[in-house]
């Protein structure tokens, strides 16, 4: 990937990350948060992972959010909150935060080869090969979702379906 | 970068360029003669009763979390009908299994008549 | 009104308060409903009329009998015939006057294509409103070959005005018998495709089965009448129970329903469109000769040659225009079978040229009244098969 | 049972002294009651089984003006199991034009009877919800008096705020 | 390169030039058809500069100007900013699209094999559901943005609608991977230019007929259109979720949705009927079975595939109209009780059974 397509797609995805976390209305953070999703999909599709990226916009974009729209729909949450002004606690998060980020990002550059990345193995990405890694290598984390699918049915319809 | 992917954005830029097209035809085009009451929200001939924004019922969030679920069983699915024939015997149990868990929990919501809608 | 029986909210759930109508697209006929839903539930529901209301009973006390004859039309304007033949029975009963035999034939063909068109037009648009378009034109377009009937008896399609007291404005046109058979038979034509489109159509079924139902002992008790009573089992129907007109003549069932839902509406109102036509078939077999006014001077106009030429003709014409025919101080009550049910004059006269009180029963005030108690716990969209059933015509239940 | 039968039957049905008189005029029955006693009289009309009065056809008022009593409330009854009708009228005078409500006997009353106080200002005494129904509420008068001007001018009337309505009753 | 994204763009210009044209063609099916079905004349009114002569393709042109002649009305308690973005997230899913549809198999020009698909992805059929589960956010935000209780409740039934019946779609279309084992829509179309038996095109329908069935119906709710179009259903909702919407951007609403009904006849055609396929149509010419064969240059089989396609999405475009004008709307319940306890249960089956049948197939094999 050239580096000002990179750039110029980066500084959107923060953008609209940004504007998710900082935005006043949960709508428009929901809205916001559909952007970003696309975006790094974008990304994904950039890395050649193009399965992951369609199934980025699918589950992520297509359903979740869904989900959050109905949620800030449903409990009204359509109106402007205050946000919490920034006091000490959050300037010490973000400080905090900041600097775990940094060191983090040095420890994976630390790890990159420092000259070219490997070739990918043929058929890198494509839906074949995720598909013989998942339903081999990954047959029981892949059976266990199911079960975490059933958990989360459970979970819902008990949720939904409380009296009282 | 992957080139088969530039017609994808092709095709986005068109399709927003209809759309931009339409909006830009409909601002000059269009008369622009606001008034309170055509502005008011339509409330088959009532004056407007407040904003519409409010609760919703429980049900609806029931139907998207339901969704999600199917959602992500389903995506599960495509990359195992890809490799399936490679797969064999072995993929049709692995899936059943899957489908099997998922269909207990699509029976439970039935008979909890969390798919009643009336 | 105040609900009697209110469905519970359940407590996950969140009331929202939403005005249907007046200006809304289902509320053909300005009505609207006060909703508060759960969801798409219908918790409750306050029925507001009175949007079409234009005092027809205190415009009928300005006016000779006559007069009213117009204002009767634009009752019920999806069979203004039927009001016509009912006012005028109710004065004639007051004035103690027959008609004579080929007017009430008349008025049997006339009325009975008046029925079939307000069925047509309910059913049509109940149709229409399901989203079943194709079967709502084709049944508008039945009603079109009425019209044309109803146009050749009278000149009017709509404001006929066709009713005089003793009898009718004109005779029917020489070809009468062949122009009914022609437009029957497209009309059962359309019948049978819409029968096909929609009678057994499963969303159709689904749509009506089980909505709006109502016991009989219930829709007794609201006053309900026609169809709507029909449907519940109860075969009651005026031109059998107290025939008038002749009506004892004819051969005709009285179709009715089991469970009372809007299913059975339809299929009865579906089903009385049949027996119409055989009303109409017979009766214009059995079309006697003869007079279509009675001979009665103290009500009828003198035919327009003695009004010319004689000066008693002349001076009872005045009279009786000016004046108003002098109906016997008096009250009665006369119920007939309208297009949504007992359509009911009761009429109190001082003995002037005016009514003193014209009172109409519309059929369709008492199934609106109803119309709360069938929707509660039903959704949204079932207010819309509900009301179309009723058969809410705005100068009807207006008045 | 003819009509004449019928209003034989009436004394020994109704309470005492709810009946005033009764006659048939044209071929149809009518029986004049007691206002007091009107509400007992007609719901032993509706249960009685030789009579079974179990539909309230129609309900409305007459304006004698210059009469006395002035008005006249009259109840259209219909037994569908019989298949006789009887027409009740009860005379109501001007300085208190008050009847007991019928709604719980026929429900048909519930709307007939909001009509009835909308068009003539007779109020009834039990109903359940007695607001105009025809006419909007800030409307003056009652139209079908007689003494009601043909030309009257209705006040304007200021446009609602929908939520303070009475018949949207706030959560 | 430069040459690669001119063609690119001419390609999807091309795919989207075809699925707008025929959209109109919808249009006008949608006027003409209905009016013939109810004994009417139809639309017929329409003159520009006092020329009637050509009818309905006046109408065509007169329609969506007069849309934009209207005054765009944006309420005033209305979120403006969503009440803008709402109609675009509608339709520019809807056309973007097309670009995965292929509309012929290869053209051979000046030297290059050009494959006759707007954006030749491998994961086309996913993404196909992509942009499907992008639509609902159109929805969502014109009746939330609209601030109408109308709207509101149309928004709400229509994304709950969409994404239940999304559901049933992405099951439908497994059996059709099961069947091809690709995701890429151009495989699949090739795929069903086989002939079974030596004569039978062996297109999608004879393999996945359920699948087809569950498709069409879960592809008309998506569109929303009758019986399906209760987010909009003008007696219940007055409008549902564009209430509040008029001239250009009610003009968009009502495009999105007739280019979605364009986009599930196409898909129908190339998922089930074998896409571009003409029968005994090769690159090179046709082979009948019963051993004639005759030479055709490229552009000729191109401009033929090309024909095939559109005819064929005409003819389920067409369909879509007809049932569109037959039934009546179902009720909220039923809508959901099909799609989650019929739709989805036979789908999940149906993946099931032909997971069984394609591995018996190959047994056999």
């Amino acid at each position: 990937m050239t580096a000002p397509v990179f750039l110029l797609l980066a500084v959107l995805v923060v953008a609209a990350a940004l504007t998710v976390v900082a935005h006043p209305s949960p709508v428009y953070s929901a809205c916001a948060l559909v952007v970003t999703l696309f975006l790094l999909s974008v990304f994904f599709v950039a890395l050649d992972a193009q399965l992951v990226a369609v199934l980025q916009v699918i589950v992520y974009a297509g359903a979740i959010v869904v989900l959050f729209l109905f949620v800030i729909m449903l409990l009204n949450l359509t109106q402007p909150e205050s946000r919490p002004t920034a006091g000490v606690p959050v300037v010490a998060v973000a400080v905090g935060g900041g600097i775990g980020i940094a060191a983090l990002v040095a420890a994976a550059l630390r790890r990159v080869p420092p000259a070219g990345a490997p070739a990918l193995p043929e058929g890198f990405g494509d839906t074949a090969a995720l598909a013989r890694r998942l339903f081999t290598a990954y047959v029981l984390p892949f059976e266990l979702t199911s079960v975490l699918l059933l958990v989360a049915i459970v979970g819902a319809v008990g949720l939904a379906s409380r009296k009282g | 970068m992957k080139f088969q992917y530039v017609p994808v954005l092709i095709a986005f830029g068109l399709g927003g360029l209809v759309a931009a097209v339409f909006v830009a035809a409909g601002m000059f085009l269009g008369p622009r003669r606001p008034s309170p009451v055509k502005e008011a929200a339509f409330e088959c001939g009532n004056p407007p009763s407040g904003p519409a924004w409010g609760r919703f019922s429980v049900k609806f969030y029931l139907t998207a979390i339901l969704f999600i679920v199917f959602d992500v069983e389903v995506v599960f699915m495509y990359p195992w009908a890809v490799l399936f024939r490679p797969l064999g015997v072995f993929g049709l149990v692995e899936m059943s299994v899957f489908v099997l868990v998922l269909t207990v929990g699509l029976v439970y919501v039935w008979r909890k008549g969390a798919l009643e809608w009336d | 009104m105040t609900p009697q029986r209110f469905v519970e909210a359940e407590p996950t759930s969140e009331v929202m308060a939403l005005q249907m109508g007046p200006s809304h697209p289902a509320s053909h006929g300005t009505v609207k409903f006060n909703l508060r839903l759960d969801g798409e539930t219908i918790i409750d529901v306050d029925v507001e009329i009175g949007y079409l209301h234009r005092g027809f009973e205190k415009m009928c006390e300005q006016g000779t009998w006559n007069h009213v004859f117009p204002y009767a039309d634009r009752l019920n304007y999806a069979s203004p015939l039927l009001n016509n033949v009912g006012f005028a029975l109710a004065v004639e009963k007051l004035a103690g006057l027959t008609a004579p035999e080929r007017a009430q034939y008349i008025r049997v063909i006339g009325g009975e294509i008046s029925r079939i068109t307000d069925h047509l037009t309910c059913l049509g648009m109940a149709a229409n409103e399901l989203g079943a378009i194709s079967a709502g034109f084709y049944m508008l377009e039945a009603r079109e070959f009425l019209y044309d009937l109803v146009e050749a008896i009278c000149g009017a399609r709509l404001t006929v005005t066709y009713c005089r007291l003793g009898g009718v404005m004109t005779d029917l046109p020489a070809d009468m018998t062949e122009r009914t058979r022609v437009a029957l038979k497209h009309v059962r034509d359309i019948l049978g495709d819409c029968d096909r489109l929609l009678s057994r159509n499963r969303i159709f079924v689904d749509r009506m089965v089980g909505i709006g139902k109502l016991p009989s002992a219930d829709a007794v008790s609201w006053g309900l009448t026609g169809p709507l009573l029909r449907a519940t089992g109860v075969p009651y129907d005026v031109r059998k129970a107290e025939p008038y007109l002749v009506y004892d003549r004819m051969d005709f069932e009285i179709p009715t329903g089991t469970t009372g839902d809007n299913y059975d509406r339809f299929m009865v109102r579906f089903a009385e469109m049949e027996q119409s036509m055989r009303i109409i078939d017979q009766a214009l077999a059995q079309l006697p000769p003869g007079p279509i006014l009675a001979d009665d001077p103290r009500f009828v106009l003198p035919p327009k040659e003695q009004v010319y030429t004689t000066i008693e003709g002349l001076m009872n014409h005045f009279k009786l225009v000016m004046e108003g025919q002098k109906v016997p101080a008096g009250e009665v009550y006369v119920a007939t079978e309208g297009g949504n049910g007992e359509l009911g004059f009761y009429l109190v006269s001082d003995g002037s040229g005016r009514p003193y009180r014209v009172r109409v029963r519309p059929p369709c005030f008492y199934g609106m009244a109803a119309l709360g108690d069938m929707l509660r716990g039903h959704m949204i969209a079932d207010i819309i098969t509900t009301f179309g059933q009723i058969n809410m015509i705005g100068g009807e239940c207006d008045h | 049972m003819t009509q004449a039968e019928l209003l034989e039957r009436l004394p020994s049905i109704l309470p005492a002294g709810a009946l005033r008189s009764s006659d048939v005029v044209r071929g149809q029955a009518v029986a004049d009651l007691e206002r007091t006693l009107m509400r007992d009289a007609l719901a032993a009309l509706r249960d009685h089984p030789d009579v079974r009065l179990e539909m309230l056809s129609d309900l409305t008022a007459v304006d004698y003006l210059g009469r006395v009593p002035r008005f006249e409330v009259v109840y259209q009854l219909y037994s569908i199991a019989r298949n006789h009708r009887l027409r009740v009228k009860v005379a109501v005078p001007e300085e208190d034009p008050v009847v007991s409500s019928v709604s719980s006997l026929w429900k048909s009353a519930i709307w007939a009877e909001r009509e009835t106080w909308d068009m003539f200002g007779i109020r009834f005494t039990g109903h359940p919800d007695l607001r105009r129904i025809l006419m909007y509420p800030e409307f003056e008068g009652y139209p079908l008096r007689k003494d009601y001007p043909l030309l009257r001018r209705q006040p304007l009337v200021a446009e609602r705020d929908p939520l303070e309505r009475p018949w949207f009753p706030r959560p | 390169m430069p040459a690669d994204v001119a063609i690119a763009t001419a390609k999807v210009l091309f795919a989207l030039f075809l699925a707008l044209q025929i959209m109109g063609l919808g249009v006008f099916f949608e006027r003409k058809v209905s009016a013939l079905i109810q004994d009417r004349i139809g639309a017929n009114r329409a003159a520009i500069f006092g020329f009637a002569g050509l009818g309905l393709v006046n109408t065509l042109i007169a329609d969506p100007i007069k849309f934009l002649l209207k005054e765009d009305i944006t309420p005033a308690q209305s979120d403006r900013l969503l009440h803008f973005i709402a109609p675009c997230a509608s339709l520019v899913p809807a056309l973007a699209t097309f670009a995965v549809v292929p509309f012929g198999d290869v053209l051979a020009l000046g030297g290059r094999l050009i494959n006759l698909q707007g954006a030749e992805l491998n994961v086309g059929l996913l993404f196909v559901l992509a942009m499907a589960s992008l639509g609902v956010y159109g929805v969502v935000l014109a009746g939330w943005a609209s601030n109408n209780r109308w709207s509101l409740l149309g928004g709400i039934r229509g994304s709950a609608q969409m994404i239940s019946y999304e559901v049933a779609m992405g099951l439908a279309l497994i059996g059709v991977v099961l069947t091809y084992n690709t995701l890429d829509l151009q495989e699949i179309a090739r795929a069903q230019g086989r002939l079974l038996w030596g004569w039978l095109p062996a297109w999608g329908i004879l393999y996945q007929p359920l699948a087809f069935v569950v498709f069409l119906v879960a592809g008309i709710a998506e569109s929303k259109r009758i019986p399906f179009d209760l987010p909009e259903s003008e007696s219940e909702l007055v409008s549902g979720y564009f209430t509040e919407y008029s001239g250009a951007k009610h003009l968009m609403f009502m495009m999105s949705d007739f280019v979605e009904v364009v986009l599930v006849a196409a898909l129908v055609t190339t998922l089930f009927f074998g896409g571009w396929q003409v029968p005994y149509l090769a690159r090179d010419g046709f082979h009948f079975p019963w051993g004639t064969a005759v030479a055709l240059p490229s552009l000729v089989v191109a401009l033929l595939q090309v024909t095939a396609f559109a005819l064929k999405v005409i003819a389920f475009t067409w369909l879509q109209i007809v049932i569109r004008w037959t039934l009546p709307r179902f009720r909220y319940d039923q809508l959901m009780r099909l799609g989650w306890k019929g739709l989805l249960p036979v789908s999940l089956a149906n993946v099931m059974v032909s997971a069984l049948l394609v591995l018996l197939a190959g047994r056999g094999a």
